[in-house]
């Protein structure tokens, strides 16, 4: 279990991910452009709109599994008390609350050709706003406390009790009727969508999830970093809270 | 103050305090019998305070055991909390509530299956010097008031075990030897009393634990991974 | 049990001799209700339709407004570390805490709550399950405010952060409150609505003490 | 060429969408690097001014 | 007036420090506002109709919020103190206080206002009186918080109901606060509600930190 | 630390504090000059906040009244914040700010028409060794280092009152040394400290002023219709 736990074993292995990730990512993000503007067709009944998609879904799907990964994490931190769990938390939920963000905004983009609204009170819609408020609410728990660990553990008790929201999510088209397109492509019996499309949403879809883990590698080594820095400066702290008078002064304080 | 039972042991083992981010204290044992006595002392931010709270039980050590006449304190909390007295730098003390029912409320809160009764929070105040003040609310306190206040609850419900943090800030020189005389009976009866303090304490035969033998300052970096 | 009582007796005890909180929620509650009127005209036909979603939100708002002291007073004057030592599980104490809450906010509301009803014009039919369904869902309110406010515990911006995380957990209960009012007044059955609220307080009861001393167990270390 | 930019009279639409995702994963991109850049040049300064920090900084394999 | 600018300064410095202060609020205001389409429904023309009074309500609550812990930081860790006996007369302190939590939080909820008018679908012709409005408004219910934060930490020392009394000093904001975005709404002319708002202001300047400095000396005796 | 006018009187008479409808003492007087010293003794309870506080402005008195060179005190408040400085329990440090920043923000405060400079806040850290973290925040100090950023106010900005509540609660004893200093030099240069402590504090030619002498320790029901 703490095999990873030393950040010197941990850097290793990230550094042989991390050059691999950014070019799969590279590859597969200027393959997929290709085919979601140039080589696929439109759709017969969206038009050209549905090109929207091969953004659209694909930051969808990021959203969920980074706060899904989170919650792993945040879960593994609090039983394990594992550090680089928490860090790991930390690290994803900027970049969940970014494609979130996406998620919502090229789906508004979306809505109004299709819909003829920007926004409408469906129940995925409702729902995936309130994933992008549990991201925020992350966030600022992370730093709304002077002690960077107490931050962290509070973070993590919400990252789990707000997993409930991620099956409420996916499911929420099949429970409640809405206006939002039924899922088309991870459901039972295999994807009903025609492989033209399918190609690029799923090289754009695997090339987010890439560029997820180049991204994540690089803010874990931040945040290793920036741990190391408060760990120093409370050392320099404690070391100068010796008086100039010496430690024998310091003693004889008994 | 008698204790029914005096062949009480409490010890510690290879204590690890991480606080923050930082290894405070490591390799730590402790060991006091019935009767026996331990002071803390150290320099600011040396763990004094740490230690006192991983006794007590709101913290958990990193690594390292506790044991209560052998068994791991860990495994019945509650057990833990009804032997021991915790005093902090907080007060506690309810600024509408009166000086007694201050009182009244922790002594029933800790010994809860024995009833403790307004006569015996009496007492306690009186040994304080705080009786005169029984119905008065706790907002009208001075530092040092609040402070007796605080300690009177040792004597409100038994408890084998005192963690003094520093007790005397803010006691005038009378009140600081009443607590030496307090903290005297009760370990005549079999108590033992743990304290921490910058000042001369009266204890007479207490053992010293210097904290800063057991601090770990150069170990920054490798203390989070421990 | 006897811990219980005596620190639900004392909460009670310190709510009454330092009085605001629950005067100021009920005003609150009482406030933004009258205030609807203003912002909707007075046609009795609209308010009638907003009437269920009007009362819920504003309970919702209402009792979350005196949540962030919950443990903070206690916290920042050294009881909780004592409570915490207390001779009995933590979960316990919060059970306690939250009672006491839902005493002194819950409770004033549900009794304001049909009063205000009439002001906004609601069908007479949804009084039963309107009281009904708020005495079934202001103290699961109350027990996932008591988790949050747990969490924020120490942070800097306690009030509004708490809003923040406990609103999103807020919301079935709102969406299930305004339902079997809705269903109540519309000559529907409200039974199967007040079921899954009684069945979220079910829930709450166990799981919520215990996230709420896991945090509070954070926040001492 | 021109009919590939008009995209069907949904231009705006389907531009602004690509056009909002390219801007955050870039502006994440932008402020990841800048993040771990000042970190980095502060961990170094304070190594600098420690004694003994200089030596641990090769073991736990910070550089990269 | 440098001690003033001194001041506005610092609080200015702390609340970005803290970060993302601003974000909480205008996230608290983005979350309570979307209750409101869970409890009444989605429908659009009934969302249109209640927007100017669910804004308002809401941007109320949010500044609620925030300010009641205005002084408390100050208080706890000595600050109040020593700002008391500066040289310069207390009012000041209170009326940079004030100036500062505006801007870091009034100012950001006017900017999101328009936003989520569009997401409760209402009319385009209320914008600009809803921003009117809110600039005019928002500095009269920053410094009315003011007043209540102060009666509240002085509310521990004894006079506990004062702190109601201000609850009602809110209204007439709000409701020539949605007066003025109805008007325009409805194509009548906003400007008289937005005088009423100005001369709300005007009045509280003087009046709201005179009375906010006599509560914070009570809090400090 | 000079002052440039060394012929201060500050004075009170008769002064009655009425504390929580208590009387916390009546009748008391002082009389300071510059250059002296006064030292607050007494029991918990006794007054000596209170009687900083009356001294500060920070309370009213309930009778008698205060001079400064024979004007009543409190016809000016603002003139008189800024001949004061008062250390309390707290000590009101920023946990975002930096050390530098806490302190300069209350020397430009505390002395509003003259301009503080950095160099003269950077030797008030020095005199209180807090120089080297001048760039860390506030978060990070120790209870201590806290406690002598505050007492680092005394010497950022000019003031012939100092007004000090149990300084020495906290410090380690070079620093208690350091502040006696500090005080001595004070007072050559003219000015004037008032001192509440438990403990022995090195202030030579200071006057004692034993609070319990104003007491009324009985009167706490009555004293507000006196
Ligand atoms: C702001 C508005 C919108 C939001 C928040 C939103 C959210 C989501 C989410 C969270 C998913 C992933 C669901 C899953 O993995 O099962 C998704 C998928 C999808 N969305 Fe949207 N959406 C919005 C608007 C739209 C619009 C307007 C359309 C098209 C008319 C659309 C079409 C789709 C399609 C086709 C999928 C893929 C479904 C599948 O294959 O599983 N969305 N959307
Ligand atoms: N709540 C906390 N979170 C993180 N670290 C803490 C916390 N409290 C104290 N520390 C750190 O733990 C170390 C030990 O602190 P502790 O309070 O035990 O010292 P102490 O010996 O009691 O000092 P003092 O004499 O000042 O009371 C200090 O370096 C401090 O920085
Ligand atoms: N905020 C207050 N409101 C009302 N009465 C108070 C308040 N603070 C203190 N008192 C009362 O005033 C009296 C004097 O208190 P004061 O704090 O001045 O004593 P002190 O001499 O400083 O004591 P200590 O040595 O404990 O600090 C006390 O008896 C107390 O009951
Ligand atoms: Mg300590
Ligand atoms: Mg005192």
């Amino acid at each position: 279990m703490h095999r990873f736990a030393n950040p010197a074993q941990f850097l290793r292995l990230a550094n042989v991910i991390q050059p691999w990730a950014l070019a799969v990512t590279v590859a597969l993000l200027a393959l997929g452009l290709y085919f979601a503007l140039f080589a696929s067709p439109a759709d017969y009944q969206q038009g050209e709109t549905v090109r929207i998609m091969y953004v659209h879904v694909p930051s969808a799907w990021l959203a969920l599994f980074i706060y899904t990964s989170m919650a792993v994490a945040s879960g593994m931190a609090l039983v394990w008390k594992h550090p680089l769990a928490d860090i790991i938390a930390k690290a994803s939920s900027p970049i969940g609350a970014s494609f979130t963000f996406v998620c919502l905004l090229t789906g508004a983009l979306w809505g109004k050709p299709m819909w003829g609204t920007w926004w409408e009170w469906d129940a995925r819609l409702t729902a995936m706003l309130v994933l992008f408020f549990l991201y925020l609410g992350h966030m600022a728990l992370l730093n709304a406390f002077d002690d960077a660990t107490r931050g962290q553990r509070a973070a993590a008790v919400l990252a789990l009790a707000g997993f409930v929201n991620v099956p409420i999510i996916k499911f929420s088209v099949d429970w409640w009727n809405t206006l939002h397109q039924p899922a088309s492509v991870v459901k039972m019996g295999g994807p009903a969508i025609h492989s033209s499309m399918l190609l690029p949403l799923m090289l754009m879809a695997v090339g987010f999830t890439t560029f997820f883990v180049w991204l994540l590698l690089v803010r874990v080594r931040t945040e290793l970093a920036a741990a190391k820095v408060r760990a120093m400066r409370m050392a320099q702290v404690h070391e100068a809270a010796r008086p100039a008078g010496g430690a024998a002064e310091q003693r004889g304080t008994v | 103050m008698k204790q029914d039972s005096p062949a009480y042991r409490f010890s510690g083992q290879g204590l690890t305090c991480v606080r923050g981010e930082r290894v405070v204290f490591s390799g730590l044992d402790f060991e006091l019998a019935g009767g026996g006595a331990l002071v803390l002392l150290g320099p600011n931010g040396s763990g004094k305070s740490s230690l006192l709270r991983l006794m007590a039980g709101l913290l958990r050590p990193a690594a390292g055991r506790m044991l209560w006449n052998g068994a791991p304190v860990d495994e019945d909390r509650e057990a833990h909390g009804q032997r021991i007295h915790y005093v902090g730098h907080h007060d506690a003390v309810k600024p509408v509530l009166t000086v007694a029912e201050n009182l009244l409320f922790w002594g029933r809160v800790h010994a809860f299956d024995q009833s403790v009764g307004a006569e015996r929070a009496h007492r306690a105040l009186d040994a304080f010097g705080l009786a005169h003040l029984a119905g008065m609310p706790g907002k009208l306190l001075s530092a040092g008031q609040k402070r007796r206040l605080n300690l009177a609850r040792l004597l409100a419900s038994p408890g084998p075990v005192w963690l003094l943090d520093e007790p005397t800030v803010a006691l005038d020189r009378h009140s600081v030897r009443v607590l030496e005389a307090l903290m005297a009976e009760h370990r005549a009866g079999g108590g033992m009393v743990v304290i921490s303090t910058h000042l001369d304490v009266d204890l007479p035969g207490a053992e010293e634990l210097h904290m800063d033998r057991f601090g770990a300052p150069a170990r920054w970096a490798e203390g989070m991974w421990a | 049990m006897k811990s219980f009582l005596e620190i639900v007796h004392r909460d009670l005890r310190l709510a009454l001799r330092q009085g605001s909180d629950s005067v100021m929620v009920v005003t609150f509650f009482v406030l933004t209700v009258v205030l609807f009127p203003f912002g909707l005209g007075p046609e009795a036909n609209l308010l009638q339709r907003v009437s269920a979603g009007v009362l819920w939100v504003t309970a919702l708002l209402a009792s979350m407004l005196s949540l962030d002291r919950l443990f903070q007073a206690d916290y920042e004057d050294g009881s909780l570390e004592l409570l915490s030592l207390a001779p009995m599980p933590l979960g316990v104490v919060v059970l306690a805490k939250a009672a006491a809450h839902w005493l002194t906010t819950g409770l004033p509301l549900i009794v304001a709550a049909p009063l205000l009803a009439v002001l906004l014009h609601m069908d007479s039919a949804g009084f039963g399950a309107l009281v009904a369904a708020m005495l079934l869902g202001t103290p699961s309110l109350s027990l996932i405010g008591a988790m949050g406010a747990a969490l924020v515990l120490g942070a800097r911006r306690g009030g509004v952060l708490l809003s923040l995380l406990i609103l999103p957990l807020y919301i079935p209960v709102l969406i299930f409150g305004v339902g079997a009012v809705d269903a109540a007044i519309h000559g529907f059955d409200p039974v199967p609505q007040l079921m899954v609220l009684g069945g979220l307080l079910l829930g709450a009861l166990p799981l919520a003490p215990w996230a709420t001393a896991a945090g509070l167990r954070q926040a001492l270390e | 060429m021109a009919d590939f930019f008009h995209m069907g009279g949904y231009a705006f639409y389907v531009w602004a969408s690509y056009a909002v995702t390219a801007l955050v994963m870039v502006g994440l991109v932008v402020a990841s690097l800048r993040g771990r850049r000042r970190t980095e040049a502060q961990l170094r300064l304070l190594q600098e001014a420690m004694p003994g920090g200089r030596r641990r900084r090769g073991r736990d394999g910070n550089e990269a």
